[in-house]
């Protein structure tokens, strides 16, 4: 466990408002509530549970996780998040870090992850789920990392590429697409500054900070669930997890932010 | 689906005919091999089954969603770049002819149907309850009336609508035709299709108008005239 | 018994500054669930914080502290080798103690 | 449980010294730690007040932060620091919310009449920091306005 100073919490605290004035968000007016969290982020709970979840032998075959290849070998956790969505030739697929656990906890584990991919992400007041655990201890491992989102393979261009047309895709009785409010700078929604996700700043904004404690559940949220909840204000039905539309857009926004430094779990309204 | 919906449709069988005719010949929700398969076949068809199996119908979010009019189609195409000038003129084309006007020839409802309809979120998402009225959620894009603050920059502001522009018939129909349907005045606006699409009924665009235009309606006053309203 | 609680507790210039981060839902009692039942209240009642076997800080909570509550308070002293044991009840009998070592 | 206990009788002791001057005050009534039941349960300031055991007095010198505007009234920061000299007691009020006592901070001698904390604030309005210092009660006020942030659905 890293014991932080307390001059690192102020010099956190320094560039959190740098930051949000680089961004060209000066007049946010949200600036000096955000300030005052500091790095007392809730959702250091939550990765302690993913910690014990990742190191515990369980299912069928009573291995633990350790054994599960995110990307940069059996086992290692450091940096994976950062270098995810990514080809994974035993599962002849792409996938983000959320449809790899799963396919571990399958695979590895022998469990039956049925229920958990039908309802990856915890009820309001309800415990997180294994998921969500994983995901904020998995993401916490890549802080301060360059996050590094391949496009090697052909199969990660063409996720990018899908990303790309959904990310513009308007439908719906509303017609919205995730470019509606999130094509331009400077703008916001009711209060909500809203970053530009088709262009590197905000793309690195957005995936550098999830998964996030969200203040307004009370818990922590994944990207796929950032994802799956745009589309639910898009007025879209219902985002499948892991879908190719999902992970599409997950690639898209991480390979824009390539190059930032991961800094999630985030803290969001 | 509307009656301007249904045109519109129509209008994109025969622009895109080609291509129509291949999605509408793929079974929704392929998954994996047979995936693969068609993208072998037809690109377009591989691109349509990654949709189709992207998404689950939930609640009144039905997979039928998913189906583009040509509107929507184009300016996914088209986003963040100008559209050509001459398809441009047949969207509008298309959203002029579809705009209906109060079929009592009454613009105005109540100001505060209007404002509980621009102040909520609510409505046609999966969760919510297909019972309940649809809001329009225009704060979270337009500045309206001084009290409230939390205003979206999305859209323009519209702080004293009213006032700054009387209630001349030409306004009247202008704003009428604005809420109807954007796309008449600006050709892949991210205005949502109020009256086009359904989402608001002709009453709630009439209370919305009335919140828009009323003298009385927060919308035309200033902050302070309305303190000290409420003081008296 | 509840999840653990995150404690950090940094001595410097002879002064120990100690943040707390408890998991616990908080529940005023007038929230609703999705089937539209009240969820009962639940929330600590109580929190107190000890340095050895010293009293340092305590707490009286209502239901408005915020779910998963965050705590900061400091006192003069501490060594390294010092245990900051933080401990909670709440209104259904539940409770939790955590303790942290000084470096 | 037996170092719960050993913690709160030396609490307890630690705060008679001052019980003579606040009878009232459950706190200090008695040898074992009593919750202020009533002061947690009062609605609105005045009925609060009075069960914390009267109407404090405006006071600069308690440090008061809490942010202008919330993002989120579920979770607002709240700092106080006290410099009122004899400080035992901070206590934070939310105005508007069902019951206006939201934390009540004790601090023995040796501890910095200073906390940090999250409270939820149910709609727009005044928050308080209540000090109590040699019997009597102190007050700070600030306001933090709660909106709403997203999209509203």
């Amino acid at each position: 466990m890293t014991m932080k100073t307390l001059s690192g919490t102020l010099l956190a605290t320094a560039l959190a408002m740098a930051a949000s004035s680089a961004t060209g968000a000066e007049d946010d007016i949200f600036a000096q509530y955000r300030a005052m969290f500091g790095d007392d982020n809730p959702a250091e709970l939550t990765e302690f549970q993913g910690e014990d979840l990742w190191n515990e032998v369980r299912g069928p075959k009573q291995v633990s996780l350790e054994q599960c290849d995110l990307g940069l070998g059996a086992g290692v956790v450091e940096g994976a998040y950062a270098q995810l969505p990514r080809w994974f030739e035993d599962a002849g697929k792409v996938m983000d870090l959320e449809t790899r656990l799963l396919y571990c906890m399958e695979t590895v584990q022998g469990m039956d992850v049925t229920e958990l991919r039908q309802h990856p992400f915890s009820e309001q007041g309800q415990p997180q789920t294994d998921l969500e655990a994983l995901s904020a201890y998995i993401a916490a491992q890549s802080k301060g990392m360059p996050i590094a989102v391949p496009q090697d393979h052909p199969a990660e261009r063409a996720a990018f590429e899908m990303g790309r047309e959904q990310f513009n895709f308007r439908a719906g009785p509303h017609d919205f697409s995730c470019a509606t409010c999130h094509g331009q700078s400077g703008k916001r929604i009711r209060l909500q500054s809203l970053l530009q996700l088709n262009e590197p700043e905000g793309a690195k904004a957005s995936f550098s900070a999830w998964p996030a404690y969200r203040i307004a559940q009370g818990a922590v949220r994944t990207y796929e669930w950032r994802m799956a909840d745009c589309a639910r204000q898009q007025r879209l039905p219902g985002l499948v997890h892991g879908s190719p539309a999902a992970i599409g857009l997950i690639t898209y926004l991480g390979v824009l932010a390539n190059g930032a430094e991961m800094d999630a779990p985030g803290l969001k309204r | 689906m509307s009656l301007n919906q249904t045109i519109i449709r129509g209008a994109l069988l025969g622009v895109l005919a080609a291509t129509l005719a291949s999605c509408a010949s793929t079974p929704e929700g392929q998954t994996g091999t047979a995936q693969a398969e068609a993208a072998k076949v037809d690109p377009a068809a591989a691109k349509k089954a990654a949709l189709m199996s992207s998404f689950e119908t939930s609640g009144q979010a039905g997979m039928d969603r998913l189906e583009q009019d040509h509107m929507q189609r184009f300016c996914s195409e088209y986003e963040g770049r100008p559209v050509p000038a001459e398809d441009a003129k047949k969207i509008a084309a298309d959203a002029t002819a579809g705009v209906r006007f109060p079929e009592d020839g009454d613009f105005f409802g109540d100001w505060h149907n209007g404002e509980w309809i621009a102040k909520t979120g609510k409505g046609m998402q999966s969760n919510d309850d297909p019972s309940e009225p649809n809001g329009g959620n225009c704060y979270a894009c337009h500045q309206m009336a001084d009290e409230e603050i939390a205003y979206g920059t999305l859209g323009p502001p519209l702080r004293h609508y009213g006032k700054l522009r009387g209630t001349s018939e030409a306004i009247l129909r202008y704003t009428w035709t604005r809420l109807w349907n954007s796309h008449v005045y600006n050709t892949c606006s991210h205005m949502p299709r109020f009256g086009a699409s359904g989402i608001l009924t002709e009453q709630q665009l009439k209370d919305v108008m009335a919140y828009l235009f009323d003298p009385a309606s927060p919308v035309n006053q200033t902050l302070e005239t309305a303190a000290m309203e409420q003081a008296q | 018994m509840g999840n653990p609680m995150r404690i950090r507790a940094v001595t410097a210039d002879g002064n120990t500054t100690v943040k707390v981060l408890m998991s616990h839902p908080m529940e005023t009692g007038l929230r609703k669930d999705s089937e539209g039942n009240l969820v009962p209240a639940h929330h600590i009642t109580t929190v107190t914080a000890t340095h050895n076997d010293k009293t340092v800080l305590t707490a009286e909570w209502g239901a408005a502290v915020s779910q998963n509550p965050f705590l900061e308070f400091s006192f003069a002293g501490g060594a390294p080798g010092d245990k900051v044991s933080v401990h909670w009840v709440d209104n259904q009998g539940d409770s939790r103690t955590d303790e942290t070592v000084l470096k | 449980m037996n170092m719960h206990r050993r913690s709160f009788l030396t609490l307890s002791a630690s705060v008679l010294a001052v019980a003579a001057t606040a009878t009232m005050w459950p706190l200090r009534a008695m040898a074992e730690w009593v919750r202020p039941k009533a002061a947690f349960e009062a609605k609105g300031m005045d009925d609060t007040f009075a069960a914390m055991g009267g109407t404090p007095e405006a006071s600069t010198d308690i440090d008061f932060m809490t942010p202008e505007i919330a993002e989120n009234g579920a979770v607002v920061p709240v700092t106080v620091t006290s410099k009122i000299p004899g400080t035992t007691e901070i206590s934070i009020l939310v105005e508007k919310n069902p019951n206006p006592l939201a934390a009540i901070f004790v601090f023995p001698e040796g501890t910095d009449p200073s906390v940090k904390t999250r409270v939820k604030v149910a709609q727009t309005c005044n928050l308080y920091a209540v000090v109590r210092a040699n019997g009597k009660l102190y007050s700070a006020t600030r306001e933090t306005k709660v909106t709403l942030g997203g999209c509203g659905g």
